[in-house]
């Protein structure tokens, strides 16, 4: 043991060539590619592209075969206005599936929450603002319950999902009695529920608040994601829970609070979705779970956690839409209309892997 | 002495369903019988029925009410059933063949949609030869209310429906197109919106149901057209009334379930103390718990009840 | 380096440390001492526990039994967050990288920078162009790196440059203790060597350190005090000037019995 | 450079003792346990005991709470026959979750092929021995699509088979026409395809060939998984792809030999199918993929892969199948069915997941 | 070792080997030769392209350009299976193992022993206990491991130990050629010894054996020849004897030019 000023014991010998080392970093010639391989190359370092590129030849297809009609301003904020609420589940959606997980319940809480909404300002006469308050703290306790099983119990998200999803579902029924609540009933005695459903015009478009909603949805999670701390620890923590977890992230912390926040996104949408149907109906947006994950993983947001951009799944909800709207404007029969949406998913899905392969 | 008693219903997510329970469970309490329901999780459930079916059979119920998610395929279960001494009713819904069942307490879903088709047609007059419907049915998998409630309106309003038991295969010019709702407010106002974009013309608007209904009003509303096109529906239940009555639905064919329910189970008593069955209305070989068209503006040639009558027996 | 007069208060101590997987005992009534200013390797056979050890001395597990010192006050520590912000930074065996994020983004993971003023403080908002900024010093200090681009993701750097990044980030950011279980074991020679004096470097600026190492004359060329740990538990600590490497294999593999004094 | 002779070059002097270090192996005193952790420990050991013994213990509450008629052999066979269709599923799930996929489109496949062989042997009057024969041709061509999208499109499962889903079921409403064929009809042109509802009287008991079917699949199985180098390539992929892969597995080819196997026992399973309702019913089973999930999780293998025996989905479906009538015979009413059956799901993991720890 | 005289045949060897991620190029035209029954360690800075060598060699990453001889005969491995059937058996840096899996399970991945008769030709049932028995008899030879159950799942063994079912699984299959990827990487003093051991074993029975390591004593210790990777491309082989711990340091990270022979 030596003092502070100890002579440095010895190397292994080999080692004293050490200095002179070569310091220059590698460097290669890039080698010739094709026309394909530039472009591949090109959309690789803008994986958001993808979907966008998706989008647009999708937009051009159907716009060649419906007609001019489908390109009208008009049309085109119908679709915004029919994505809205798919839209703003995806954005929940992707929340969770960043970080590695799934939820299943996001169309179940989404419906609870516009019964909870309407049965409070309708049947028990609580003041509109309140109700919608209520229903937000309902959609984040929703959301926590969904966190806390998946944390503290350490269950995989798919099942606390597909569990809480029955029991929404259920919760759902018992407080609606399966009964939708009319519009009219909501213009008399709360119209502040049906907000998300007016709407500006905008040259021939309408877009109802509803829509610019969602985008402003999209965009506080942008900004969330992108330059807040809690944004990187999301995408850390989906990435390699167990790294994040040891290089001082609270993860258990950093994953509740995303079934929060994923919770109260799908209250929005209850809300929202209440301007969108005109009603509360209970029996509305059965099949928005699934329509959800699609527009998330069309929007190129991988599902193994932490990859992927949070505009993805908006332009997914978009090419949905658009291909639903397409489809049916086309006359396309629905049973075909099925199968053609399956297709889609897999092939969107095909070309984003091919993208992000880049070289084989 | 109590006996035991089977509803099986489609779904519990309907309101139809869950009236139609109500009444049963009431019935149930007067005459002394011990109720159980089951219901499929979703429309066409038609597995959780039969696990339903014979569920009852090995509790020991004395009578079976069913609505059939799958009128075939449900029929070899319930002959079990009858085989094991079971008074079967099928309700709301007919069997394929319709004498899989005891009896059957129904409402003639062709004749509801008939109705309102020539209601539609009456009030368009020289109009309708060239009106621009459009149909908003229930799902892709076409259970057969839908196919029944489409065709009865094509037919009531005048169009040459081809195979009766198949939507779709018209070609009459006047059809703007077909498109699925769930039966809910949302697939009515998406589907609404999409045969609008599809031709803005439209003037008549068949809805499977009356949440379909208020959802292609909404979509119509938007589009700034609520006024001058015609929405029929049927069903009866009290919100889709009170839509008659603002104005929504012009005219919606009301059916009784809650009827159909105590019917049933007043059947099952009968059953159970005397072993006689129920009989069938003269004419049809299915007991008609009826059908009336409900509207405040009559059309000539078409029989209807006013909107007060049909809030007085409406069901939900 | 003055533990030889009046023995000084250790930085951080472990007492009687146990920690159970299933029936496999990991740690055996461990005890640990690091003191201020030094260089502590610690040694021994695959499975003795040494990382179980270090685990537990920076939060990454839960004890079954024992305490920890830090400073001679008991602390415990619930995640690793809690040993960092007491100053205690490690670099663990599997490195603890996010394969997706940027250089930039890991170095700084958990204890990002605001922009100043209201983006900062009230949207909270991260200042990603100084991140970079400091990110990209430290590795050109470290000199350990020969990259290119700071945001390119973690997961297309070799295992030798990944282990850079996660040595770089707990020699930048520790302040109390550091801690590197087996920092140069995927380590070319060049790399080795820097991490080595990259080492002695944290150590002049009076920081102690723990080094896990299977790599004896590494560890006899920077080491002040050797920890041998065998079977769960801490066998003996040697000075490197008193014993040979021969004789701290022998202790280690248990091919001979320890001197006295721990 | 020496000959094969040569004195070996020096050691590092340290080594030079190595020939004399200890080679006892460590061995530790055992800890106090409670009686909770000892019960832990043990069913650690068996962790296919699991859910065993949650069957065992809804048996008795359900037998509690709904009287003698519960244990009756004819209820109990009756559950027997009403899981036999899912656990048919769920095999083939397990198969799928084995290698770390999912599989969304069993219950379409299930019914397509159902509907294939009902229509090939009714409307086109194929015989039926024949339309079973390319009933199961057609399962494994279902199956092997999805595995060939898995593998050489390197598409992630979820996907696939949500596409594949909804492409099978488009097809399945294309072919069928939406209609069902009378069991009379089968009756009179192919009473083959009923074969598995006929039942064999064993005391009180009426055990349906398709009861058995379930049994031998599952059996058939665990044969192929545990004593077939097949089955540990299974396993091994599973659990981590890539070094299956390195370690000499061809894993494509496994992996997509998994699917069509899948896929036939899917077809197997809606042969049977056909037996359970009597008649070809292209609407039915539409929350078999849910349902057959639901037992695979319950049963105790990891949605993450290679992890879990195929004795658990067995039990898996046995405790959906019990918890379903259990709740039928006691009378709940059918929402609070949903919302029982949502807590059972996310319960029944819970434990297992508990059970696997093994201390804190 | 016996070429010194008229150079013999190489077992295996490539030539003008290309390889490409992206913007990355980690082959770079490089070539490599191994000989009949010698220890060739390759040695070279991190990121330097060897893992991606050995890999392309053992058929886990397929080539963009050049081509692989096996004893003079050019052929192309698709997939490792295909390495193996030929003889080459690889110890990769990640190990390959299956963690959920027992030690005799993945000790015969892809080579499963079948039960005579019957059960095993048609019901192609597997010998298990056999299986067992050889696994057990293999891993004691190498005296490599103090594992109590071979049924034991490989996760739940140290990090040394795992590295140690990996070596010992390629050195008990290798029929032609054994490649090794820093088998020492993780392990301590005494199992590194070992695996030094079984090399030589394993090269006394007449195999070649490939050896990449950054432990330039064990390398000099142990190689025949070095093959001292740079840049993605085979800079020179040297031959221990030949040159000093110094030089070969020196050439690697391009402190000297390399000497002219290859
Ligand atoms: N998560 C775990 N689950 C079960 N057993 C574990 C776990 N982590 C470590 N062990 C066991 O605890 C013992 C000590 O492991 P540890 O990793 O601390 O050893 P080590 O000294 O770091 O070894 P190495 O030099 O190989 O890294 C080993 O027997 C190991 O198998
Ligand atoms: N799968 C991959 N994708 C992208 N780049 C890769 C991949 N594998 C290797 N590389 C790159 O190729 C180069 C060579 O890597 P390789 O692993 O062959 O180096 P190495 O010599 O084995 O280094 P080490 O000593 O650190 O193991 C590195 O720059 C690495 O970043
Ligand atoms: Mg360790
Ligand atoms: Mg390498």
């Amino acid at each position: 043991m030596s003092d502070e000023n100890r002579t440095p014991r010895k190397k292994q010998d080999f080692e004293e060539t050490l200095g002179r080392s070569d310091t220059n970093v590698a460097s290669f010639a890039p080698k010739q590619r094709t026309f394909l391989q530039s472009a591949q190359h090109l959309l690789h370092g803008n994986p958001t592209m993808v979907p966008v590129i998706v989008l647009i030849m999708s937009i051009i297809i159907f716009g060649a075969l419906a007609g001019p009609k489908f390109f009208s301003p008009f049309n085109l904020s119908l679709i915004l206005q029919q994505v809205s609420v798919i839209g703003i589940l995806a954005a929940a959606q992707s929340l969770v599936i960043l970080t590695a997980g799934i939820d299943l319940s996001v169309g179940a809480i989404m419906v609870l929450i516009s019964v909870i909404m309407g049965q409070l300002a309708v049947s028990l006469g609580v003041p509109s603002p309140l109700a919608v308050l209520i229903g937000f703290g309902c959609g984040a306790l929703a959301g926590g319950m969904n966190g806390f099983l998946v944390t503290r119990i350490k269950l995989p998200p798919f099942i606390v999902t597909l569990g809480s999803w029955n029991i929404f579902f259920a919760l759902n029924l018992w407080l609606s009695g399966a009964q939708s609540i009319r519009s009219q009933t909501l213009d008399e005695v709360a119209p502040l529920l049906k907000f998300f459903g007016e709407s500006i015009a905008i040259g021939g478009a309408r877009v109802t608040y509803g829509s610019i909603l969602m985008l402003a949805i999209f965009a506080v999670l942008w900004f969330l994601l992108n330059h807040t701390a809690w944004g990187r620890h999301v995408y850390a923590l989906g990435d390699d829970k167990e790294s994040a977890e040891l290089s001082g992230i609270r993860t258990n912390r950093t994953l509740i609070s995303v079934y929060i926040l994923a919770g109260l996104v799908c209250a929005i949408g209850g809300w929202a979705s209440i301007g969108r149907v005109g009603s509360v109906s209970p029996q509305s947006f059965q099949e928005a779970n699934l329509q959800s994950i699609t527009a998330v993983v069309i929007g190129g947001i991988s599902l193994f956690g932490g990859r992927g951009s949070i505009a993805g799944p908006l332009i997914g909800a978009l090419i949905v839409g658009v291909f639903n709207s397409g489809l049916r404007m086309v006359g396309v029969d629905v049973l075909w209309q099925l199968f053609a949406i399956g297709w889609l998913t897999i092939i969107a899905v095909a070309i984003d892997q091919w993208i992000r392969k880049v070289s084989s | 002495d109590e006996i035991g008693a089977c509803l099986i219903t489609k779904t519990d997510i309907n309101p139809f369903f869950v009236k139609m329970k109500e009444g049963a469970t009431a019935a149930s309490l007067a005459m002394n019988i011990d109720l159980s329901t089951y219901a499929g999780k979703i429309d066409g459930d038609h597995e959780t029925q039969v696990q339903a079916v014979e569920s009852c059979i090995a509790s020991g119920a004395k009578g079976i009410l069913i609505t059939a998610s799958d009128t075939k395929a449900i029929v070899p279960v319930l002959k079990k059933a009858r085989d094991a001494g079971i008074l079967v009713i099928a309700l709301d819904t007919p069997l394929e063949p319709i004498d899989a069942a005891d009896a059957t307490f129904a409402t003639d879903n062709f004749k509801a949609g008939q109705l309102i088709g020539e209601w539609a047609k009456a009030k368009l007059g020289d109009k309708a030869a060239d009106a621009k419907i459009a149909m908003l049915d229930l799902t892709p998998s076409a259970p057969s209310v839908d196919v029944l409630r489409d065709q009865g309106f094509l037919d009531g309003f005048g169009v040459d429906i081809k195979d009766k038991n198949k939507i779709g295969d018209e070609d009459d010019k006047r059809i703007v197109g077909h498109d699925v709702t769930n039966g809910n407010e949302e697939g009515g106002r998406k589907a609404m919106e999409n045969l609008l974009q599809r031709d803005s013309g439209i003037n008549v608007v068949y809805t499977i149901n009356e949440p379909a209904a208020a959802g292609a009003y909404e979509a119509l509303k938007a589009f700034n057209m609520e006024k001058g096109v015609l929405i029929v529906s049927v069903d009866g239940g009290c919100p889709g009334v009170l839509n008659v009555k603002d104005g929504v639905i012009g005219a919606t064919s009301q059916q009784y379930p809650v009827d159909m329910a105590y019917k049933g189970i007043e059947a099952i008593r009968a059953w159970a103390d005397n072993g006689t069955k129920p009989e069938n209305t003269k004419g049809l070989n299915f007991y008609d718990t009826g059908v009336n068209l409900v509207t405040d503006s009559p059309a000539e040639g078409v029989p209807s009840i006013g909107v007060d009558e049909g809030m007085s027996r409406c069901w939900g | 380096m003055t533990n030889t007069q009046n023995t000084p208060q250790p930085v951080l101590s472990g007492r009687g440390l146990v920690k159970r997987y299933g029936r496999v005992t990991a740690l055996d009534h461990a005890d640990f001492d690091l003191y201020p200013g030094e260089i502590l390797a610690v040694i021994g056979d695959n499975g003795a526990g040494k990382s179980s050890l270090i685990k537990a001395l920076s939060g990454a597990i839960t004890l079954d039994e024992g305490e920890i010192l830090l400073e001679g006050k008991p602390v415990s520590f619930s995640s690793p967050m809690d040993a960092r912000d007491a100053g205690i930074e490690t670099v663990y065996q599997t490195l603890a990288l996010s394969p997706a994020l940027s250089i930039a983004d890991n170095m700084f993971m958990g204890r990002e920078l605001r922009r100043p003023g209201f983006a900062g403080k009230f949207l909270k908002m991260l200042d990603h162009p100084g991140m970079q900024r400091i990110a990209r010093e430290k590795l050109n200090e470290l000199g350990l790196m020969t990259i290119q681009n700071i945001n390119q993701a973690v997961e297309t750097l070799s295992g030798g440059q990944r282990q850079g990044v996660a040595v770089a980030r707990a020699a930048a950011f520790g302040s109390r203790v550091v801690i590197m279980d087996e920092p140069t074991a995927a380590l070319g020679v060049k790399e080795s060597r820097r991490v080595l004096e990259l080492i002695q470097d944290v150590r002049s600026r009076g920081m102690p350190i723990v080094l896990i190492s299977h790599n004896m004359p590494h560890v006899f060329e920077v080491a002040d005090r050797i920890h041998i740990h065998r079977l769960g538990k801490r066998l003996c600590t040697i000075k490197p000037d008193d014993y040979s490497m021969s004789d701290a294999v022998a202790f280690m593999t248990g091919a001979l019995e320890a001197p006295e004094a721990a």
